[in-house]
């Protein structure tokens, strides 16, 4: 019986896998056929790299829009907040003559106390998200333009531009990976032990050296990617290296645990003894916190803070979660999830414009192939849930 | 009794990923009858039910059914209604924003003017002889009232034949009583009826026949009087069952939880619970009797923190003051609360049996805030094992537990941070026999290693044969206190329905 | 998308072949190709520079990689990566701003590809050579060219969207010819709004609202562009005022002549995109061989260090007076298209 | 006990009243406040005609919104659908040379079209509703470039632009008025004996005649106001005559309880036997079509479709569903508090334009007090619900 039982779950365990894959599958098709039609270049290393790049601001947001979406809410006002911080980022330096670290710690540090903000009105004075972020989306519009006077404020910190502009130098690639990979298969393979430990069975080596094979595979061909250009962009290590602090968090912490709890089913968190309102409002400190790195990254990426950046990122941000097959309605989502689904985004984006069409028509084909795209994610869930 | 067949299985199978919960069920149900189904939680009962009623479209399950001699083969519930079949869900299945006359009159598919729908809900409840406003928002109704909407909402229907999936579970004697009788009169009108429950008792007083289910098998299928009460039992769980509660031994310690002048109101100014006061000592297990609406969840609710509204009252824990606004201090201090809702308030339905049995005891499960993953899966593994949930490991989803295996989480979810005070409103809620006498055991030793014990429960006998005293409530007071010894089945209806004071 | 030929190395069928038609026409020309990054070809102004540099293209014989950015400073970095990525000949840009355009050239400049800016400044040495469309300077015409309308009275400004600079420049350019009459008390701004996303919706209801407010005491209405100027001129319609406050547009789209001669718009502004393609092209052309720049350079301008060689932009102002020839005689529009309701 | 249960059952009504009240207080708040800052202006009746004719387009959107909000869903096409169905009303007058009705209608119908498309995915497909209609929004602006090129269409046909720009002959809009009214108090009067004879009891005849007063004395004053300017606006007619009509669909017809009960528990709607899936499509066939009513009512306001036309309305409609009371999660709202909300929204807009203050400093002020008067509704409603 025991063993039935725990030979199902391996399996329950495996559709999940097929889960995440079936995303993967559509990225890989997208690829695929932007590969055909642009003559090689999509897939060139090159344009790997900036694809990569491309998608690591949003990815920054979209990767804190998962935890907020997770306690069952979401943040409109990502996109405004992010160009604020940008540009408080860039006049710390530019006009403050503030240290480039200073700069980064005070963009994050006034992004948390946004996401306090937020997190303040909606988690105790009981506004509806939409509304509240609704209102800040304004509010830092507003402060937005008030920071850069409707100009662009231009940035020469060399420093600091590394940040979104640099590539960690290649032996240090490899070795961030080799370590990532090495510490994970090492807690995995406690994690398992113990796991079997309980459930008295010995979960099958093959599958789980295949699965460490397949981890290592991965990362060595994005490194490898990676480093036969200029190396991993900065910009990408820091999403990376967020998704995985986040992934943690999520996952093997307390607080974790109370945000899928929250998000899952509000009143039964509450009767679990769970406080909604701070697990709530923590989820947009760290929401606040992302949009202030993002904003960073972007006003590095562009050396200079304007007054139209990050614009309606908050929608990409929250598609590229939907996309990760992260529900709306809260208590399920995975971070790495939405990493893929800002990559979708971004493979879309990066792939139209390297097509000499119309941009009216990319806009179109770009819908459509969101579409169907999701549609096939949905489908292939469907046919495995029977 | 040798009536036409009206409903005819044949090798009914389904499997849920892989895993098969019915292994090819064949009966027969004859029309006019009222065709009890009993056996443990999980065996498949409502699976099977649902087949019937169209919630599992064909295609979705193996084996075929006729109705009245035609195959059926229904694509959805619609159809299954169309061709008569209606089920009253185990999990009500409500729309909780929408009046009690909307609901009931939901998808019925019947073109009536408001006044009409209002009207006839209320010659509905006139019948089952409970007193409901049909232009009440069914969120504010307990969930005793809830049921008797999703029951008069099948009423007002015209099918031959009605599928009951454990309606009285959060109903009391008296108001079961009502809905017997009303099954009987249907019955006399030609109406089959299928019949879930796990109240033996009242299977076996109302049923014609009986069929038992074990593991997704069908093990009998006999007349109602063929059987006697043990029989059953031991042809449900496949053993004898030595006594249905554990005997009180102890002698009540120190006094735990003591309240004063408890009382609440709700937002109209109405006083659901009136100056309540009540102790419980360590090793006692104390039981709160009622009728429905009498306030006993709502004095509970009271005590956990939980209870919205002007509340005043004082909760001593341990001789010494408690303050407790919240859940999460109730908890801190010692209380826990098993909810008589499971789904709204018990569970996350999207996280697996862990996730859901250590919420209320994430922080010693933790170690400066990170997860002690071997911790928390020892412990949920060791309750799994000691209460018999269910499941297909921990990693389960709830969704996917039947309900009384759903029950036993919201029980073990409590039973982890160890409390003082351990209250659960409705504890067997949908619980089979043998589990609720696992259930009993358990509350048994807890009070013995100290713990005091409050249960609300709708069950009589249960209260009876659980409780070292009994407090009855009607209208949020309590107008009665007895103790083992004393109370018997006619003393607490007596107080439960006592006028005045 | 009729009126745009599809780029030549457009990889679709059709467009291969027409390609190979091409080179087999020119032989001369083989393997030119221009990425053309604009900011944005959903506003008729830069749409009709797409069309004159596709046009001007086939004259050329040059192939293009069109790309535009939809105003979006991010998108457009991404962009020019990506034309960087594929590898053509020579850039030409229109940046969606100034300063956030710098680290995309600068990797175009890595990679050997000649640079061509047009239409707004890049601030970077970055360039090989750059065609200027001062929005201060265009500022500065459009109210010198009101003032011949109106020389007193209250003057009611309605902006575009902040989101990008070009408002802010067009004001600093307006306010400086207006200052003096500002400051001797003879005009009063009496209203300035930003408009979100340039909706003409917005513009209209400000112009309600200034309307409202003021009494209906406006005698100049400032519009940075023409759409907004149609929403402001419907809401002077409103209350029987179109035609009697001049408005001042910028963008020569259609509507906006046809409301000239109608009286009810006193001006507009048209960028020669024929001679904005040729100069571009022609830029881009020389650079890709490496010719002389020389005869298309007007002269240089100083950015970051560099001395860059700069070509002009004409811009030519359209009011009641000139339009005929500026529109019909040059070609660009029928008489019959703009005298459509006069 | 019947008595008891009818009385509290009463009260519950009541304070349904006092809900709606609150975010009336607030925007009468709102109003006064503008009402003294501007010196007048503001509730000026030229102003007030002015407030409400800039309303009716994100109006008629916003009552769309409300029943998909209600079915549980949300539409975010509707900015890109409204702007291209505009442009396919001014190409069909334009280009074509189609009667105004014919235009009308063309727009109208390819609107429910387009709802067909969203729905289909949503409901058949089971795309999440976030990345159908996001994609659809970009699929018809890509559409909307194409119609226009890129540029204005000019609309000239005097039938057409009477729709945005006039106002119904004052006589006739007293004649509406009081037939509306007379005609509500008679179905009401039937409604109310046909409930009172049901429970029994008598519905105090003094209540009700103080709230037909109360609606006669909004009404009137309405009218006054609007015919001692120029008359109701026509567009305003418009907004408030499919308000009346999708009043009337969701409180009064079986649609319209499918809609509230998909929306409030889908499972429970499936148990019913309720087919969620046409529910669904067909609250996305009404969103289309107002879509379709909203472009018509925009270009004839404008008197020409432009490719920026109706651009992030989607946002603006939802939000006055939200201020409204309307739940994102579905299941409750009302389309009269979608209409207020809309006026809210106008109103700050409306307001801040009179102040003529830096549109910065509007952007944060309308943020600011968004917030706000949403918490203070929040908070009434609480504080009334203990
Ligand atoms: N949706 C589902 N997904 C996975 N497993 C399921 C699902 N529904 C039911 N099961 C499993 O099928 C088995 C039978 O469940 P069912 O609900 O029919 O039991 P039951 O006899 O009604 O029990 P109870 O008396 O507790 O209500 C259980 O083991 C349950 O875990
Ligand atoms: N939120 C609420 N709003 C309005 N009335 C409520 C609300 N919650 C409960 N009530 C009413 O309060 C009364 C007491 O209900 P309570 O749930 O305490 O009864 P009970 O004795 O536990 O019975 P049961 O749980 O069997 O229904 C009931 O009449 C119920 O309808
Ligand atoms: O032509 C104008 C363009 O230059 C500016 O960027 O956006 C507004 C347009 O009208
Ligand atoms: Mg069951
Ligand atoms: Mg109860």
């Amino acid at each position: 019986m025991e063993s039935r039982e725990t030979g199902l779950c391996g399996r329950l365990k495996l559709k999940k896998y097929v889960r995440s894959y079936a995303m993967i599958l559509a990225l890989a098709s997208i690829w695929i056929i932007f590969q055909a039609v642009t003559q090689g270049t999509f897939l060139s290393i090159r344009n790997i790299s900036n694809l990569f790049r491309q998608m690591s601001v949003v990815g920054v947001l979209a990767i804190g829009m998962t935890v907020c979406l997770i306690a069952g809410n979401f943040d409109l006002s990502v996109g405004s907040v992010t160009g604020f911080l940008g540009a408080v980022a860039a006049w710390s330096i530019s006009g403050l003559s503030q240290s480039p670290m200073a700069a980064v710690l005070l963009a994050v540090v006034i992004g948390c106390l946004i996401g306090c903000w937020n997190g303040f009105w909606i988690a105790y004075a009981g506004v509806p998200a939409f509304i509240a972020t609704l209102g800040s989306s304004l509010i830092f519009k507003g402060g937005l333009y008030i920071v850069t006077q409707g100009t662009t404020i231009p940035v020469r910190d060399p420093f600091f531009l590394t940040l979104g502009q640099k590539y960690l130098p290649p032996a240090l690639g490899y070795l961030l990976a080799g370590g990532t990979l090495i510490a994970f298969v090492f807690f995995d393979v406690r994690h398992q032990s113990s796991l079997s430990r309980v459930l008295g069975e010995q979960v099958s080596y093959f599958k789980r050296f295949g699965r460490y094979a397949g981890y290592l595979l991965v990362g060595a061909a994005f490194v490898v990617v990676m480093n036969s250009y200029e190396g991993i962009p900065i910009a990408v290590f820091v999403l990376l290296g967020l998704s995985g602090a986040l992934t943690f968090v999520l996952a093997k912490t307390r607080f974790g645990r109370k945000v899928y709890a929250v998000g899952g089913n509000p009143r039964a968190a509450r009767m679990s003894g769970i406080n909604n309102a701070a697990v709530c409002m923590t989820t947009f400190i760290i929401m606040g916190g992302l949009a202030g790195m993002a904003g960073v990254l972007q006003t590095a990426r562009l050396a200079a803070a304007t007054p139209g950046a990050a614009m309606g990122m908050e929608l990409d941000a929250v598609a590229s979660s939907v996309i990760g097959g992260v529900s709306l309605a809260g208590g399920s989502g995975k971070v790495i999830n939405s990493v893929i689904g800002a990559l979708v985004m971004a493979s879309l984006t990066n792939g139209m414009s390297l097509l000499n069409v119309n941009s009216d028509v990319q806009y179109i084909v770009k819908g459509l192939i969101l579409i169907v795209a999701v549609w096939f994610d949905v489908r292939m869930r469907r046919a495995q849930n029977g | 009794m040798s009536a036409e067949v009206i409903l005819k299985l044949c090798g009914i199978k389904k499997e849920f990923s892989g895993v098969r919960v019915l292994h090819g069920i064949d009966l027969a149900v004859r029309s006019g009858e009222i065709h009890a189904l009993v056996g443990e939680n999980g065996a498949g009962k409502s699976t099977l039910m649902k087949i019937l009623s169209g919630v599992y479209p064909a295609g979705e399950y193996g084996g075929e059914f006729f109705l009245k001699g035609a195959k059926a083969r229904f694509h959805g519930i619609k159809a299954a209604q169309r061709a008569g079949i209606e089920i009253i869900a185990q999990e009500l299945e409500l729309v909780l924003q929408m009046r009690v006359y909307e609901n009931v009159f939901l998808g019925s598919g019947q073109k009536l003017p408001e006044s009409e729908m209002i009207d006839r809900t209320m010659k509905v409840f006139r019948r089952l002889g409970i007193p409901l406003d049909p232009l009440a928002p069914v969120g504010g109704l307990g969930v005793g009232q809830r049921q008797m909407v999703a029951i008069a909402k099948a009423l007002v229907k015209e099918a031959d034949v009605l599928i009951f999936d454990e309606p009285t579970a959060a109903l009391s004697e008296a108001e079961s009583q009502k809905l017997f009788f009303i099954l009987r009169e249907l019955r006399e009108k030609g109406i089959t009826i299928l019949y879930i429950s796990h109240r033996l008792g009242e299977v076996l007083a109302l049923s014609d026949t009986i069929t038992v289910l074990r593991d997704g098998r069908l093990v009998e299928t006999r007349l109602a009087d063929r059987f006697d009460e043990g029989g059953l039992i031991a042809c449900m769980i496949g053993r004898e069952l030595c006594g249905r509660f554990p005997p009180a031994l102890c002698e009540p310690g120190e006094e735990v939880l003591s309240v004063r002048g408890m009382s609440a109101q709700d937002s109209a100014g109405r006083r659901l619970v009136d100056g309540v006061s009540l102790s419980v000592r360590a090793g006692e297990i104390v039981g709160i009797a009622g009728l429905m609406g009498a306030g006993r969840t709502e004095l509970v609710r009271c005590i956990f923190g939980a209870q919205p509204g002007r509340i005043s009252g004082e909760i001593m824990l341990c001789g010494r003051p408690a303050a407790v606004s919240s859940p999460r201090e109730a908890i801190r201090s010692g209380i826990g609360l098993v909810s008589e809702d499971r789904k709204l308030e018990g569970l996350v339905g999207m996280l697996d049996v862990m996730q859901n049995i250590t919420m209320a005891g994430l922080g010693p499960l933790s170690l400066h805030g990170v997860m002690l993953d071997g911790e928390a899966r020892r412990q949920a593994g060791y309750y799994v094992e000691k209460l018999g949930i269910r499941c297909t490991g921990l990693y389960q989803r709830v969704e996917g537990l039947s309900g009384g295996n759903q029950q036993k989480v919201c029980i073990a979810k409590f039973l982890l941070p160890k409390p003082r005070v351990l209250i659960l409103d409705e504890p067997t809620r949908g619980v089979d026999v043998g589990a609720k006498y696992e259930i009993y055991e358990l509350l048994r030793r807890l009070a013995l290693e100290g713990v005091a014990v409050l249960i609300v429960s709708s069950d009589l006998p249960e209260v009876l044969g659980l409780s070292d005293r009994i407090l009855v409530m009607k209208d949020g007071r309590i107008t009665g206190e007895l103790s083992r010894q004393e109370a018997t089945q006619e003393r607490v209806m007596y107080y439960a329905t006592m006028e005045g004071n | 998308a009729q009126n745009e030929a599809p780029g030549t190395n457009e990889p679709s069928g059709a467009a291969v072949q027409q390609e190979q038609e091409e080179q087999e026409a020119l032989p001369e020309e083989e393997g030119i190709t221009v990425g053309v990054a604009q900011c944005t070809t959903q506003e008729e102004r830069w749409r009709n520079d797409a069309n004159a540099l596709q046009k001007k293209a086939d004259e050329l014989g040059l192939s293009l990689q069109m790309v535009d950015a939809a105003n979006d400073t991010a998108t457009q970095a991404t962009q020019i990566e990506n034309l960087v990525s594929s590898g053509v000949d020579v850039i030409l840009v229109s940046p969606t701003d100034s300063d956030a355009i710098t680290p995309a050239l600068a990797q175009a400049k890595a990679a050997g590809i000649p640079v061509v800016v047009w239409g707004r400044q890049a601030n970077t040495a970055d360039q090989d050579f750059f065609i200027i469309n001062d929005f201060v300077e265009t500022g500065k015409k459009m109210a010198q060219t009101a003032l011949e309308a109106c020389s007193a009275g209250n003057v009611v400004l309605i902006g575009g969207d902040k989101s990008s600079t070009v408002p802010t420049e067009m004001t600093e350019g307006m306010m400086s010819v207006l200052q003096p009459r500002l400051d001797d008390g003879s005009m009063k701004l009496v209203f300035e709004q930003y408009i979100t996303n340039w909706m003409p919706d917005g513009a209209m209801s400000a112009m309600e609202n200034a309307l409202t407010q003021l009494g209906n005491g406006v005698d100049l209405v400032l519009c940075h562009n023409d759409g907004m100027a149609g929403g402001a001129i419907q809401a002077l319609e409103g209350q029987g005022l179109a035609g009697t406050v001049p408005v001042v547009g910028m963008d020569a789209e259609i509507a906006a002549l046809q409301r000239i001669v109608e009286g009810k718009q006193y001006s507009t502004v048209i960028f020669d995109h024929e001679g904005t393609a040729d100069i571009c092209l022609r830029a881009a052309q020389a650079l890709a061989k490496g010719e002389p720049l020389d005869s298309l350079a007007v002269k240089k301008t100083a950015i970051e260090g560099a001395e860059i060689p700069t070509g002009e932009i004409p811009t030519i102002m359209i009011t009641n007076e000139n339009i005929m020839e500026v529109c019909v005689d040059s070609g660009i529009h029928t008489k019959e298209e703009i005298y459509l309701n006069a």
